[in-house]
């Protein structure tokens, strides 16, 4: 075995080689993607979609509402799919994804609480009521805020990565438990005072709006993520050739400009 | 095979015992936080019975989640965990005996005086046998559930805050449905589907939580 | 026996050595050297499989310990850094545990025979929190008395803080494990009086 | 088209603070986060840049000085 | 003699600065604190009101008691308490510029998202100026008080559970009229005497505390 | 200057020495001897006032140091087992905030020079945690360099975890200080090269 020969066999990690430029070319192309939509989403929301009978105006928020309750909830079952997938497979790749994904989980489950209290002040009469449906979005963002406190706490990358990984299952399989629990726990309490269900049944425009809103709700994910997942393939493989050589060219595309 | 199993578990009793101190001080924790609730809510009989259960549930709880980081913590910190991870045995077998040593000596304290900070807060007496029983199962879950926390925070810079973000949204299902049937009890539904989950969910947790933290023990420690 | 092949550890942003290959037979006593901070120790957590290895291979009897672990570490005694005592036990309930918890069945006279052959016999009772730390570090060393069994040792920096006695007690203790049969694999800054000179592992010679 | 006018459009039938206070919020959630996740490349390539030529393995350097040479 | 002060607040405060986790995650558990008393209680939005005071104040006390054993944990064990102790400046100074960190760094956070929770259990608007103002006068005092415990209770076993010991029978006067101050706002009484015993209270600690924690730490690194 | 009266230490319900006395004089190194757990430190923390005396005094200047406390420690410089580093911190923070804390002016850059020439300048951005066990030695004997004002240094076996040229160093260092005038006190268990051999305070001489 010749010396050069053991040098590329130290590192030996094509996949991200591949992923990292397949990501910034499809990025724009996703971001421009969720541009449109969000606006084709917006005048449908505001502008073809009639006042709603009992609501009045307040119930436009459900365009971003609920988006963002589906997007959260989606994004952590991918989460902790990419958390497997890197337990078994030992793939870095998957753990950076799972760890890209997460922030905008995060973000989104947020974005559901803050619409969905702004929402219920003015339908509810409070901004926030121990709901079955709004509890477990609460928990939802805690299990969030947990991987991502864990994930940064842990400077190794390769603690980080598995460490999270277990987290993320962990809390994948108590999802469907805290659910159903919680909802138990609050029909004992009081009588579906109110409840989502009872929302209106809705105009077709309504849900074309929303349905385009998820769509972009898609693609904008989609777009961050890869964008997020480039600079971490950087700093992991940092060692290997390939990014040896980008940051030269990047270097010197720099050094030119100056 | 069950000789690093009875070993442990040994030796975790016995620290458990000189340091007693410890023990105690769990408890004396669990009662104290329950014993703040009139000074913060006011002392009213009604009010408080009403709150009773959850306020026995919540202070369990969290004198659990804080004697968790105790757990692997000193092991950790004088190389111990080290040594017993280069141990030819599973290391499912030590992490178990750990746990159990754990609940052993701050789980089962818990759960013996509960029925005297009852009395305190005006509980009424048909609740208390449900009480204990819903703190057996539920306890023990806490700790299995704490441990791959307590796991997988080790060594890290506020560890133990750290440690109860982590398992709180684990420990939610439990707290409602220990809680939750005491307080179906008292109202006379009765509790038995309440115990029935909380038995099931201990059983899962037995079955998952050691290889998690086992996992997360290696993880930890590299 | 144990066999290194083109291992590299990175830590953090530095890639502290790569390529570092060597193997060490039955009666090898190998001592690791190099200067502060060159990866003695990284390199020591990476043979007991402590750590994982960025690149290459620790194998045992030909198989990757990865695959073997558990015979592996059933052959394995590594002493590290740390002494591995709590505080509130001692000396002798430290090391009781510290046998079987790893599976060795030792009795209670063999353990105090131990501790009172490398100087604790008065301390047999007092808890590990106030031993000072040459006594701490005895109390670890112990376990070596214990491990005639076990063939491979691995120990860093096993004369810090130990006395001029102690030191040549120990480089004897080892230099017996070799002469039996067994492999030694040790750090240390310090010259000690072993009865062959050990072969020299300079990791420094690796380094990025 | 159900406005009468841009002013009842911004009004949104009295709930303007909620409806608003959502998208508002939104919006500036997700600009910040594109700001955050475009700046944070930069800001790796600069210090990876800076660990390279810490650890000597800039090839560029030699590069650079050619060009300036030339 | 300044020089001491502002070495160790800066240290401390560059410390919560790079631990920020740390930080963020004391508030974390300030909020899942309170969030779990509904799980244990009921989702009654009445009974919670009713208890929506001496939940945030248990709440608050509970998230600075278990960041408490912080303050001189680490400082102890990797020496720099010694040498600290070795400095020709008084102990006085430099433990005041460490409780003042502290305060800053975990107090200050919870006292500004308290109101958040208060309206989460659904507190009346009318008390959320009154709850800040206790809560602003009350913490400090507590971290006050909690440094002379830490300082007693520093290295021992169960160190932590046995300084919530220590100092929850000093807390609960705090809590006591932290927590009936907004009681009695919101009851109309107004809160004017409950505030001034509460700012007497910090006062006084201010002026005793720093003395009684240098006098421990002596005692403790002996 | 420094003297030591009639001292005698209890640990526990052992009293480990007793009519322990000794002076130091301007220039004096002494090296406090003995085997594992005869009472080197805890003589040490003595000497220091971090613990009480069974019996007799500690003096300086001919005062007991209970008495001229403060004017004692802005003298003294000790450097214990223990590291002094918090974890989080770089070995610049941690040095610069271990001088100020004392009251000690000193300037970043100084630290910085302090810290490159013990060694440590490619660890200057690395926290303290994962730097290896010399180099966290090193990070608190950098303060030797910047102590120089402070007369009486107490050093609790420095050369632990050292290498070979670091020791030489140290030595070197510690050679110079009492040179001009200043006093060390230490223990240890290693041979080092100081300029003159020290003088020897055998505590097992005075052992109960
Ligand atoms: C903080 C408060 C709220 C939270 C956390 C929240 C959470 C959620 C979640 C998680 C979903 C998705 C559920 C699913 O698809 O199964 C959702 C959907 C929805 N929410 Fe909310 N919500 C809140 C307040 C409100 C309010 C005040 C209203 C209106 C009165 C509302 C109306 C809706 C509607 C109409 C849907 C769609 C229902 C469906 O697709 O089945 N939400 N919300
Ligand atoms: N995250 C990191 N980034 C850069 N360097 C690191 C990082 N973590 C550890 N290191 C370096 O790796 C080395 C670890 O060395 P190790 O502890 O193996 O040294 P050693 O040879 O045992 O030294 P000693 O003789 O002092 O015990 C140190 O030089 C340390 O500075
Ligand atoms: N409570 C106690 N009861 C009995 N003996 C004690 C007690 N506490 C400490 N000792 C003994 O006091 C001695 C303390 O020694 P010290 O730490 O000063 O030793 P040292 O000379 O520094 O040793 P080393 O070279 O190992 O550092 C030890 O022998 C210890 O066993
Ligand atoms: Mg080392
Ligand atoms: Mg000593």
């Amino acid at each position: 075995m010749t010396p050069s020969d053991r040098g590329r066999s130290l590192f030996r990690f094509a996949a991200p080689q591949v992923f990292y430029p397949l990501a910034g070319r499809l990025a724009p192309w996703f971001a421009a993607l969720a541009a449109v939509l969000t606006l084709a989403g917006l005048w449908l929301g505001f502008f073809v979609a009639p006042t709603d009978a009992t609501q009045g105006e307040v119930y436009r928020v459900i365009f971003i509402h609920v988006p963002a309750a589906w997007m959260s909830m989606f994004i952590y079952l991918i989460m902790a799919f990419w958390a497997a997938v890197g337990l078994v497979m030992n793939t870095r790749l998957s753990f950076i994804m799972s760890q890209a994904l997460a922030p905008t989980g995060a973000m989104f489950c947020f974005v559901a609480l803050w619409t969905g209290a702004l929402w219920g002040k003015p339908t509810w009469g409070a901004y926030w009521v121990w709901d079955a449906r709004l509890t477990s979005q609460l928990l939802l963002l805690f299990l969030y805020l947990g991987f991502i406190a864990l994930t940064r706490a842990i400077e190794d990358p390769r603690r980080a990565d598995r460490a999270g990984a277990i987290i993320a299952l962990v809390g994948a399989v108590n999802v469907p438990i805290i659910y159903f629990s919680v909802q138990w726990w609050n029909t004992l309490h009081q009588g579906a005072s109110v409840s989502l269900t009872k929302a209106p049944s809705m105009a077709t425009t309504m849900l074309a709006g929303m349905l385009v809103m998820a769509l972009a709700a898609w693609a904008y994910t989609i777009a961050v993520v890869l964008w997020r997942v480039r600079p971490m393939i950087l700093e992991r493989e940092r060692h290997t050739e390939w990014v040896g050589a980008l940051l030269d060219q990047e270097s010197t595309e720099r050094g030119g400009r100056a | 095979m069950l000789s690093t199993f009875l070993a442990v578990l040994r030796r975790d009793l016995l620290l458990a015992w000189r340091g007693r101190a410890d023990v105690l001080v769990t408890l004396a924790f669990f009662i104290i936080v329950v014993c703040l609730f009139p000074f913060g809510v006011g002392a009213e009989p009604n009010l408080l019975r009403a709150i009773a259960p959850g306020v026995l549930w919540v202070a369990a709880l969290l004198a659990c989640l804080l004697s968790l980081h105790r757990l692997f913590a000193q092991d950790h910190v004088d190389g111990t965990l080290e040594q017993l991870l280069l141990s030819s045995e599973s290391a499912v077998l030590w992490v178990g005996a750990k746990v159990l040593a754990f609940w052993l000596s701050t789980g089962l304290p818990v759960v013996a005086v509960a029925p005297a900070l009852a009395l305190l807060l005006d509980l009424e007496q048909g609740g208390l046998p449900v009480l204990v029983l819903s703190l057996t199962l539920g306890t023990p879950t806490l700790a299995l559930l704490g441990a791959v926390g307590a796991a997988l925070t080790l060594g890290l810079r506020g560890g133990g805050m750290l440690l109860a973000l982590l398992v709180l949204p684990l420990f939610v299902p439990v707290l409602i449905f220990g809680a939750g049937a005491v307080e179906a009890e008292l109202s006379g539904t009765g509790a038995a589907a309440h115990l029935l989950l909380l038995g099931g969910g201990l059983a899962g947790a037995l079955a998952l939580a050691p290889w998690a933290c086992a996992a997360a023990l290696r993880i930890s420690t590299e | 026996m144990l066999e290194v092949q083109d291992l590299a550890c990175l830590k953090g942003d530095r890639l502290l050595f790569r390529d570092l290959a060597f193997r060490l037979q039955a009666g090898d006593l190998l001592r690791v050297a190099g200067p502060n901070g060159v990866g003695k120790t990284s390199l020591l957590r990476l043979v007991t499989g402590l750590a994982m290895p960025e690149a290459g291979e620790v194998r045992w009897q030909g198989e990757s310990i990865r695959r073997v672990r558990e015979a592996f570490h059933g052959e394995l005694l590594y002493l590290g850094h740390l002494a591995a005592l709590n505080d509130l036990l001692t000396p002798l309930e430290n090391l009781r545990f510290a046998t079987s918890a790893v599976g060795d069945a030792v009795d209670e006279e063999a353990c105090m025979q131990a501790l009172v052959r490398i100087g604790l016999g008065n301390q047999l009772d007092l808890p590990a929190r106030v031993l000072s730390a040459g006594q701490r570090r005895r109390v670890g060393l112990a376990r070596l008395f214990l491990s005639a069994g076990r063939r491979l040792w691995v120990l860093d920096e096993p004369f810090t803080a130990l006395d001029v006695h102690a030191v040549a007690d120990l480089a004897a203790t080892l230099s017996d494990h070799c002469a039996a049969g067994g492999m030694v694999m040790l750090t240390t800054h310090q010259d000690a009086p072993f009865a062959r000179p050990p072969a020299v592992l300079d990791v420094g010679a690796f380094a990025c | 088209m159900q406005w009468e006018s841009w002013s009842a459009f911004w009004e949104m039938g009295g709930a303007a603070g909620f409806v608003w206070g959502s998208y508002g919020v939104t919006f500036l959630l997700v600009a910040l986060e594109l700001v955050l996740v475009l700046r944070r490349r930069k800001e790796a390539v600069r210090k990876l840049l800076r660990w390279r030529r810490a650890i000597g393995k800039d090839r560029n350097g030699r590069t650079d000085a050619r060009m300036e040479s030339q």
